[in-house]
C-alpha cells in the first residue's frame, strides 16, 4: 500500500499552474494545422521525444499538443495543433510574439534508448506525424546509433500533408527511405496513392530487428498494426502513441483511463502488446 | 492514550470549545420528507450551533468529502491583459468534521492515497492536512444498501484522528493521533473505568452482530470476479436503465475524476481556473475531439465505473475503491445497485 | 464607439421573463455595457439600428407573423441567440399543440376567434438558424452572463450536456424520487444552478429540454414503476418539452 | 394653435419601457381627435387553453409563464383558486410566507417601473442606460433595490421568475428561522434607500391631467389588501370573490389580443392608484407620510400619479415586511407538509383573487373529480385598463392640442401616459366569458 505523507504533499508546488511561454514563430501549415515554435520565458522545457505538454490560452482553456520537436533541436520546442475546439480554435490567432501557458512535459517516452542499434520503421498517419516527427528528428539527429531508418506517411489528400519540407529533405537522404502515399490525389500529386498500408509493398523489413512506431487516426492504427504483424514484427516492439480526454496530465481527472490505466502518465506511447490487454485501448 | 469517555451532556461544550478554534462541519437535520414527516434526512454542513450536531444521523447524500474535495475548486488565478500572471489558489483553513461514520474515513483514506501518491495535488493536500477529523463508530448498518462489512470499511485503520463511540449516557473516545489527542484536551473527558471498558466490548460485539456479509465471496477475489465478468451480458442488461445522470458518481465517497473549465470574471479582467467534480456515466466523459467516444455505450461506461470501484482503485493505491457505503445505489433514481452488481457477476460470465 | 459590438434584444410569444433575468444581473451588467451598445431593448430603452452584432432572441413562434418577425430579425444580425425555453423548444406554448388549434381559439376568443389567427407552436430553430441556444424558463443570469462573455471574448458558448441530476447531487439535496415525487432533472439538461428546482424543494419541470442523449424509455419504464399512468407521464413531459418526438410519441 | 397640430398621424409601434407589445394609435384631423386606439399586438398565447388537461400540481407552473414580472402575483391567485377548489384552508405561516413574497413583487415591480421605465421620462434620457452614467448614484441604488426582492424571493421560494417552492396548501421546501433572521436584518438594512426613492420621486411633477373613472380594487378588513378580500370599486360596487364576474365585465375588440374590461362606466381602472384611492386608510404610517411628503391624497384623479401611488405602496409593503418576517420569527417555522394528493372524488370550481403589482388578478379554475383542469378562466389587470387607456387617450389628446403641442410631443406624452400604466401586454392571454356548467 503506498504511503502518502499529506503535509509534505500539502507543501508540494500545484501542477496545475501554467508557466509562460512566448511564440517564436508560427505558421499554418494546412487549412486547420498550424505550427508553433515556443520558448519557456523561464527555465527551458525539459523534455523527450514522445512527452506532450498542456498549452493553455488564458480565458479560454487547456488542451493536450504533443511535442513534435526534438530536444536535439535545442531549447525551443515546437507543436503543430490541428483546431477543432474551443482552444485550438483561439490558437489560429496566435502568433510570433504571443504569450501562452504551458504545463509539462508530461507523460512517458518513446523508448528511443531501447530501439539503439535496431532497424526502425515509422508509420504516420494524418496529425499522426507531428508526435512522430520527435523521435524522426531524434533518431536522425543521433543516426549512427540506429540501424536502418524508414519514414512512411499518409495523409487523406496532398493538402492535409505535414511539414512538406521535411518530408522532401527526408526523401532527400540516403540514410533514410521516405515514402509519403495520399488517399486522394490532386492534379499536381505524382507520388504514391492509396491507404498507407500500400506501402508496406514497396520496403524490406527486417521484422525481428524493428521497431515499428505507429501513430494516427483509429482505423489506419489498426489496419497498421496488422500489417505490422503479419510482416513479422513482434508486439512488443511496435509502438504507438494514444489520445485520450484528459483534464490534468499528471494522472489525476481520471478522464484519459483506459481500464486502470492513466494515458497521461503511463502513456500516451504504448506497445502493442500492451494496448492489446488493455482492450480498450483502440 | 488510554481510552477516555465523554458524559453526552458535555459534548455541545466540547464542540463549542471546537468551533472557537476552528471550523466544524458535523452532520445535522436537513428536512424531513414531504411524503412522510417521521422520516428525517441528514446532510453535512458546517456547524452555526454545537446543539445541531446530530450524531444519531444516519445516512447523507454528499458525504464529508465535500469538505476535503468541494464539488467546485479553484485551482489557477490569471489576470487577462499581457501578464497573466497565473497564480495557484489553495484554500484552507483549520477544520474539524466531526462524525465521520468508518466507511466515510476509510474512503478518505482512500483519497488521500489517490490524491498523494505520484504527483501530490496541494489543492486536496493542504486542506486534508489542515483538517482533523473525528470519527463515529456505528452500531447497525445504515441502510440496506450498505455492504461495508464486505468491502472492509467497517473497521477502518485509518483516515481519523480520534473515534467516537457513543454508548448510551456516555461517549467512548479513542485519539488515535497527535492532533486527535491535542482535540481531545479541550474535552471533559475521564479515563475509562472498567465498566466502561466492557460496555465498549459489549458494543463491539454487538455491531458485528448486526453486520452481514452480502457478497458471496471475500473481498479479494472481487478483481478477478470483474475481470471475468468483462464480456458479460449483464452489463448491457443493467444499463438499460441507466440515465447516465452520474448521481452515483457525484454522490460516491471515493469518485474523484473531474472536469476543468477556465471561467472569465464578471468585470472580464481576469479568469479562474475551477475544476469541479465530474462523472464517468456521463456521455462525453472519454469523448475526444473529432466526436470519437472510447466509452460511448451506457453499458461500457457501467462497466468503466464498476471495475474501477472494485478493482482499478485497488490495483493503483493499495485501498478500496468502494467503501461499501450503498451512497450510489440510494441516489440511483433507477435503483441501479454496485451490490447487487457484484453479486449477480459471480454468477455470470 | 463604433467599433464596439452591438447588442439587441427581441420578444416574440413570452412572458419576457427572460429579457427580466438580464436586467436582473444589475451591476454585473456594467462591464458588459462598457464593452458593447446594447442598441434595442425595448422593455428598458427607445432607440434601434439597422444591424446588430448580436441578438437574444426570446419567445416562441406561435403567429405568422413570428415567423416573419423572426426572419427579418435573422436577416439584420450576425449573431442569433435564443433567449429561455420559448425561444428554444417552445416553452409552455407548445401545450396547445396537443389540442385542436380552432378549438384553442374558441375557448379563449369564442366567436371572434378568427381575430387572432395562430399556427403550431414551434421554436425558433424551427424557422431561423440559431447559432446559441440559453435554455431555461426563465433563463439563469449567470448563464446569460456566460453567453456574453464569451461572445464578447470571442470564445464558443458550450452549453452543459448532462442531466439536472449532477447539479443536485452537488448540491446535496434529496432526490426527489425519494421521497415520492418524480422529478424530471434525469433527462432535462442541466445550467439552471444556483437555481435549481430541487434545491427549492420541487421536481424539475423540464425547461431546459431534453439532454442531447436522453434515456426517455428508462425514464418512463421508471416512472411507470413509481405508478404513474402513461397519461401522468406524458402529462408531466408535456409541460415543457412536447417539441421532442420522444414526448410526442406518448400522446 | 401651432398649425403642426392641425392634423397628425400619432403611431407609435411597440412602445417602449412596458412589458409586452403594444402600438398607440392617434388620429387627428383638423385639430380635431378623431380616432385613438391602444392597439395590443402581443401573439396570443391561450392559457385558458392550454390549463386544461393540467394537474392541480402543476397548474401553477404553467401560469406562472404568463408573466415574468407578476409571476409571484399569479402564482399566488392560482394557488388560491386550486386551494379552494379543494376546499383547503392554508395556515397562518404559509399565509403570512404567501404574503411577504407577494409584498417583494410589488417592491420590485414599483421599483423596477419607476426607476428603470419613468424615471428616464423625468431625467430626459432615453433609458436607464445612459443613466449609469449620468446618474450613477440613482441607478446603482434601483439596482440594490431590485436585487432585494430577488433576495427574499430565493429565500422564500427560490427565485422571482418563476417561483418554485410554493404549490397548494404549503411550501415544498421552508425556510429556516435563521435564515429568516438574517434575510430581515438585510432588508432592515436597506430602509435609506427606501426612504431615499420617496424623496427623489417627491422632486418629480406629473404632468396635470386629471379624469375621473372606477376604481377596482379587493379590499379587506384588517389590511391594505394585496392577499385576498371583496371586490370593490370606488363607485360602490362591493362582491364576495366569486362573484368577480358581477363587477369585472369583459369583451373583446378587434384591436387588442387583449380583452377590455369594465363595469357600469366606459371603463375601469386597477393598480396602485386604485388601491390607494380604495384603501388608502388603511396604509401603514410610513406610507402615509409618504404620501404627504409625495402630495398624493385620496382621491386623485390623475393617472400619471399611478406612479405615485406606487411609490406610496412601496414604502408600505416594506415596512409590512419587516412586520410580517418580525411575525414569522417570533413564531418559529412549523415543519408543515403539503397534501401530495387530491382530495378522492373532489371536484368543483376555485377562485383567486389578488392584487398584482398592475391590479387585481383573478384566476377561476374548474377542476374534475382526478384534480385535472377542465375550464380556466383569468382576469389580467392590464386588461381590465386597457378600455380606460383609451378613454384617457380621448381626454388628454385635445388637452394636449389646445396645449398647442406638436406631433412629438403629443407621441412622447401619450408614451408617458401608457408608461404611467405600468402596462405588463405579455401578461394579456386574454379570454371570453367560458360558463362553466
Ligand atoms: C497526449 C495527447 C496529445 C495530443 N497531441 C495533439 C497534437 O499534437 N496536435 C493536436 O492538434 N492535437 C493533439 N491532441 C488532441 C488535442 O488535445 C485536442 O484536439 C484538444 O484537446 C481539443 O481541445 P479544444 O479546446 O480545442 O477542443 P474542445 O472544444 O475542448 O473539445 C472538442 C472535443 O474534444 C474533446 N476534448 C475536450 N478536451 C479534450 C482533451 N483534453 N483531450 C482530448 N479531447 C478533448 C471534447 O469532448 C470535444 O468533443 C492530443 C491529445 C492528447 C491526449
Ligand atoms: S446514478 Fe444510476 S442512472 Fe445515474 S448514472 Fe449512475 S447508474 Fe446510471
Ligand atoms: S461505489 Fe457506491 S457503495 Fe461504493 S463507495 Fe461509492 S457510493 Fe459507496
Ligand atoms: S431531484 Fe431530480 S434532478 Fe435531483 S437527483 Fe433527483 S431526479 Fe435528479
Amino acid at each position: 500500500m503506498t504511503q502518502i505523507d499529506i503535509h509534505k504533499g500539502a507543501e508540494a508546488e500545484s501542477p496545475y499552474v501554467p508557466k509562460m511561454a512566448r511564440i517564436l514563430s508560427a505558421e499554418q501549415m494546412t487549412e486547420t494545422e498550424r505550427f508553433f515554435r515556443i520558448e519557456m520565458e523561464e527555465a527551458p522545457l525539459a523534455y523527450q521525444p514522445g512527452q506532450f505538454v498542456g498549452v493553455t490560452v488564458f480565458g479560454v482553456g487547456e488542451a493536450p499538443i504533443s511535442i513534435c520537436s526534438s530536444p536535439t533541436q535545442g531549447d525551443a520546442f515546437e507543436l503543430t495543433v490541428r483546431s477543432v475546439g474551443l482552444v485550438t480554435n483561439k490558437l489560429k490567432e496566435f502568433g510570433e510574439g504571443d504569450r501562452l501557458g504551458i504545463r509539462g512535459p508530461f507523460g512517458n517516452t518513446f523508448p528511443y534508448e531501447e530501439m539503439k542499434g535496431k532497424d526502425v520503421l515509422f508509420v504516420a498517419g494524418g496529425l499522426g506525424l507531428a508526435p512522430t516527427r520527435s523521435l524522426i528528428r531524434y533518431v536522425l539527429d543521433n543516426r549512427g546509433d540506429y540501424h536502418k531508418v524508414t519514414i512512411l506517411v499518409g495523409a487523406r489528400d496532398p493538402s492535409l500533408l505535414l511539414f512538406r519540407d521535411e518530408l522532401e529533405a527526408w526523401t532527400g537522404r540516403d540514410d533514410v527511405e521516405t515514402l509519403v502515399t495520399v488517399d486522394r490525389p490532386d492534379k499536381a500529386w505524382s507520388g504514391n496513392v492509396g491507404v498507407i498500408t500500400r506501402l508496406f509493398a514497396k520496403i524490406q523489413l527486417d521484422a525481428a530487428a524493428t521497431y515499428a512506431v505507429i501513430v494516427g487516426p483509429p482505423v489506419m492504427f489498426k489496419f497498421t498494426v496488422l500489417e505490422a504483424l503479419a510482416e513479422g514484427v513482434p508486439e512488443n516492439r511496435i509502438i504507438c502513441s494514444l489520445e485520450r480526454h484528459m483534464k490534468c496530465g499528471v494522472g489525476k481527472c481520471g478522464h484519459c483511463q483506459i481500464r486502470g490505466v492513466y494515458v497521461c502518465r503511463e502513456g500516451p506511447v504504448f506497445t502493442y502488446e500492451q494496448v492489446k490487454r488493455l482492450r480498450e485501448g483502440i | 492514550m488510554l481510552p477516555q469517555v465523554l458524559k453526552r451532556n458535555d459534548l455541545a461544550a466540547w464542540v463549542e470549545a471546537l468551533m472557537a478554534d476552528r471550523t466544524v462541519a458535523g452532520p445535522v437535520l436537513k428536512e424531513t420528507n414531504v411524503s412522510d414527516p417521521s422520516d428525517e434526512k441528514f446532510e453535512w454542513t458546517v456547524l452555526e450551533d454545537a446543539g445541531d450536531l446530530r450524531l444519531d444521523y444516519n445516512l447523507t447524500v454528499l458525504g464529508p468529502k465535500s469538505f476535503l474535495w468541494p464539488p467546485r475548486q479553484q485551482l489557477v488565478a490569471y489576470r487577462l491583459d499581457d501578464g497573466p500572471d497565473p497564480q495557484p489558489l489553495i484554500e484552507h483553513e483549520p477544520t474539524v468534521l466531526l462524525g465521520v461514520h468508518p466507511c466515510d474515513a476509510t474512503a478518505i483514506a482512500t483519497l488521500d492515497t489517490a490524491f498523494g501518491k505520484d504527483i501530490p495535488d496541494p489543492h486536496y493536500l493542504a486542506r486534508r492536512a489542515d483538517t482533523a477529523i473525528v470519527g463515529l463508530d456505528c452500531a447497525a448498518p445504515c441502510h440496506e444498501s450498505s455492504f461495508c462489512l464486505d468491502m472492509g470499511s467497517l473497521y477502518p485503520d485509518s483516515g481519523f484522528d480520534v473515534m467516537l463511540t457513543p454508548m448510551g449516557e456516555v461517549i467512548f473516545v479513542e485519539a488515535a493521533t497527535d492532533l486527535g489527542r491535542a482535540l481531545v484536551k479541550s474535552a471533559a473527558v475521564r479515563p475509562a473505568t472498567k465498566d466502561d471498558m466492557e460496555a465498549r466490548q459489549k458494543f463491539a460485539e454487538e455491531k458485528r452482530s448486526n453486520f452481514h456479509y452480502k457478497l458471496p465471496y471475500e473481498l479479494k477475489y472481487l478483481p478477478e470476479v470483474l475481470e471475468q465478468s468483462y464480456d458479460s451480458l449483464v452489463w448491457e442488461a443493467i444499463a438499460r436503465r441507466c440515465f447516465s445522470c452520474g448521481s452515483c458518481n457525484t454522490t460516491c465517497p471515493t469518485c474523484y475524476c473531474w472536469d476543468v473549465t477556465d471561467d472569465i470574471a464578471d468585470d472580464l479582467s481576469g479568469g479562474v481556473r475551477t475544476r469541479r467534480y465530474d462523472s464517468c456515466q456521463l456521455d462525453t466523459f472519454a469523448e475526444v475531439a473529432g466526436g470519437e467516444n472510447f466509452r460511448e455505450e451506457r453499458s461500457s461506461r457501467l462497466r468503466h465505473r464498476m471495475f474501477r470501484k472494485g478493482k482499478y482503485i485497488l490495483e493503483q493505491t493499495g485501498r478500496v475503491g468502494c467503501v461499501g457505503c450503498g451512497r450510489c445505489e440510494r441516489a440511483c433514481v433507477a435503483k441501479i445497485s454496485i451490490k447487487d452488481t457484484y453479486v449477480q457477476i459471480a454468477g455470470t460470465r | 464607439m463604433a467599433d464596439k459590438p452591438t447588442l439587441a434584444f427581441f420578444s416574440l410569444a413570452c412572458c419576457e421573463g427572460c429579457q427580466l433575468q438580464v436586467l436582473a444581473a444589475n451591476e454585473k451588467l456594467l462591464p458588459i455595457l462598457e464593452r458593447a451598445d446594447i442598441v434595442r431593448f425595448r422593455e428598458a430603452s427607445d432607440g434601434d439600428a439597422d444591424h446588430y452584432n448580436v441578438t437574444f432572441l426570446e419567445g416562441s413562434i406561435v403567429t405568422e407573423h413570428d415567423i416573419e418577425r423572426a426572419k427579418a430579425i435573422r436577416a439584420k444580425t450576425d449573431v442569433l441567440v435564443a433567449l429561455g425555453a420559448c425561444a428554444t423548444i417552445g416553452g409552455v406554448n407548445v401545450i396547445k399543440n396537443f389540442q385542436e388549434s380552432d378549438d384553442v381559439a374558441e375557448y379563449v376568443y369564442g366567436d371572434k376567434k378568427d381575430w387572432f389567427p395562430h399556427i403550431p407552436t414551434r421554436p425558433l430553430k424551427a424557422e431561423v438558424q440559431v447559432d446559441v441556444e440559453i435554455h431555461g424558463c426563465p433563463i439563469n443570469t449567470c448563464e446569460f452572463l456566460e453567453v456574453a462573455k464569451c461572445l464578447l471574448m470571442g470564445k464558443p458558448y458550450r452549453q452543459p450536456n448532462y442531466p439536472v441530476c449532477v447539479p443536485c447531487k452537488l448540491a446535496g439535496n434529496v432526490c426527489l424520487w425519494h421521497k415520492g415525487v418524480p422529478c424530471l432533472g434525469v433527462v432535462t439538461r442541466a445550467g439552471c444552478e444556483p437555481f435549481l428546482c430541487p434545491s427549492a424543494g420541487h421536481k424539475c419541470i423540464g425547461c431546459r429540454g431534453l439532454v442531447d442523449n436522453p434515456n426517455t424509455e428508462a425514464a418512463a419504464d421508471v416512472m411507470a414503476e413509481f405508478g404513474l399512468t402513461v397519461e401522468e407521464v406524458f402529462r408531466e413531459f408535456s409541460l415543457f418539452q412536447g417539441i421532442y418526438d420522444d414526448v410526442a410519441k406518448m400522446k | 394653435m401651432a398649425e403642426a397640430t392641425k392634423s397628425m398621424n400619432v403611431r407609435v409601434d411597440y412602445v417602449t419601457r412596458v412589458e409586452g407589445h403594444g402600438n398607440i394609435v392617434a388620429k387627428v384631423e383638423d385639430g380635431q381627435l378623431v380616432d385613438t386606439k391602444f392597439e395590443v399586438t402581443e401573439s396570443p398565447r391561450f392559457f385558458e387553453a392550454m390549463l386544461r388537461g393540467r394537474s392541480w400540481k402543476d397548474a401553477m407552473f404553467l401560469v406562472t409563464r404568463i408573466c415574468g414580472i407578476c409571476a409571484c402575483g399569479h402564482g399566488t391567485a392560482s394557488l388560491r383558486a386550486t386551494e379552494d377548489a379543494m376546499g383547503l384552508e392554508i395556515s397562518e405561516q404559509t399565509e403570512r410566507l404567501r404574503k411577504i413574497v407577494l409584498h417583494a413583487e410589488q417592491l420590485e415591480s414599483h421599483w423596477l417601473h419607476c426607476y428603470f421605465l419613468v424615471a428616464p421620462d423625468f431625467f430626459g434620457a432615453p433609458s436607464v442606460i445612459p443613466m449609469a452614467k449620468t446618474h450613477t448614484d440613482v441607478v446603482l441604488r434601483a439596482m440594490r433595490l431590485k436585487g432585494l426582492s430577488h433576495e427574499i424571493c430565493e429565500v422564500l421560494v427560490g427565485r422571482h421568475t418563476h417561483p418554485i417552492s410554493m404549490v397548494p396548501g404549503g411550501y415544498m421546501k421552508l425556510p429556516s428561522v435563521r435564515g429568516l433572521k438574517k434575510l430581515r436584518d438585510r432588508i432592515a438594512s436597506f430602509e435609506a434607500d427606501v426612504l431615499a426613492t420617496v424623496d427623489l420621486f417627491a422632486t418629480l411633477t406629473p404632468p396635470a391631467f386629471a379624469r375621473e373613472t372606477e376604481y377596482e380594487s379587493i379590499t379587506h378588513p384588517d389590511e391594505y389588501a394585496f392577499f385576498q378580500g371583496d371586490l370593490m370599486t370606488s363607485d360602490g360596487d362591493r362582491v364576495e370573490e366569486h362573484d368577480y364576474r358581477r363587477i369585472i365585465h369583459e369583451s373583446i375588440v378587434q384591436h387588442s389580443s387583449a380583452k377590455h374590461v369594465r363595469n357600469k362606466r366606459e371603463s375601469l381602472m386597477v393598480g396602485a392608484l386604485a388601491r390607494f384611492n380604495n384603501n388608502h386608510a388603511q396604509l401603514g404610517c410610513q406610507a402615509k407620510e409618504a404620501a404627504d411628503k409625495l402630495g398624493l391624497s385620496a382621491p386623485e384623479f390623475n393617472p400619471f400619479h399611478n406612479n405615485t401611488a406606487q411609490i406610496v405602496e412601496s414604502v408600505h409593503c416594506y415596512y409590512d415586511l419587516l412586520r410580517l418576517m418580525d411575525e414569522l420569527i417570533e413564531a418559529g417555522i412549523q415543519d408543515e407538509k403539503p397534501p401530495l394528493q387530491w382530495p378522492e372524488g373532489r371536484s368543483g370550481e376555485g377562485v383567486g383573487i389578488v392584487e398584482v403589482p398592475r391590479g387585481t388578478l383573478v384566476h377561476h379554475y374548474e377542476y374534475d373529480e382526478h384534480g385535472i383542469v377542465t375550464g380556466a378562466n383569468l382576469v389580467i389587470p392590464t386588461n381590465q385598463n386597457l378600455a380606460n387607456i383609451e378613454a384617457d387617450f380621448r381626454a388628454y389628446i385635445p388637452q394636449l392640442l389646445d396645449e398647442g403641442k406638436s406631433e412629438d410631443e403629443v407621441r412622447h406624452a401619450l408614451e408617458m401616459l401608457v408608461r404611467a400604466y405600468d402596462p405588463c401586454i405579455s401578461c394579456s392571454t386574454h379570454l371570453v366569458e367560458v360558463q362553466f356548467e
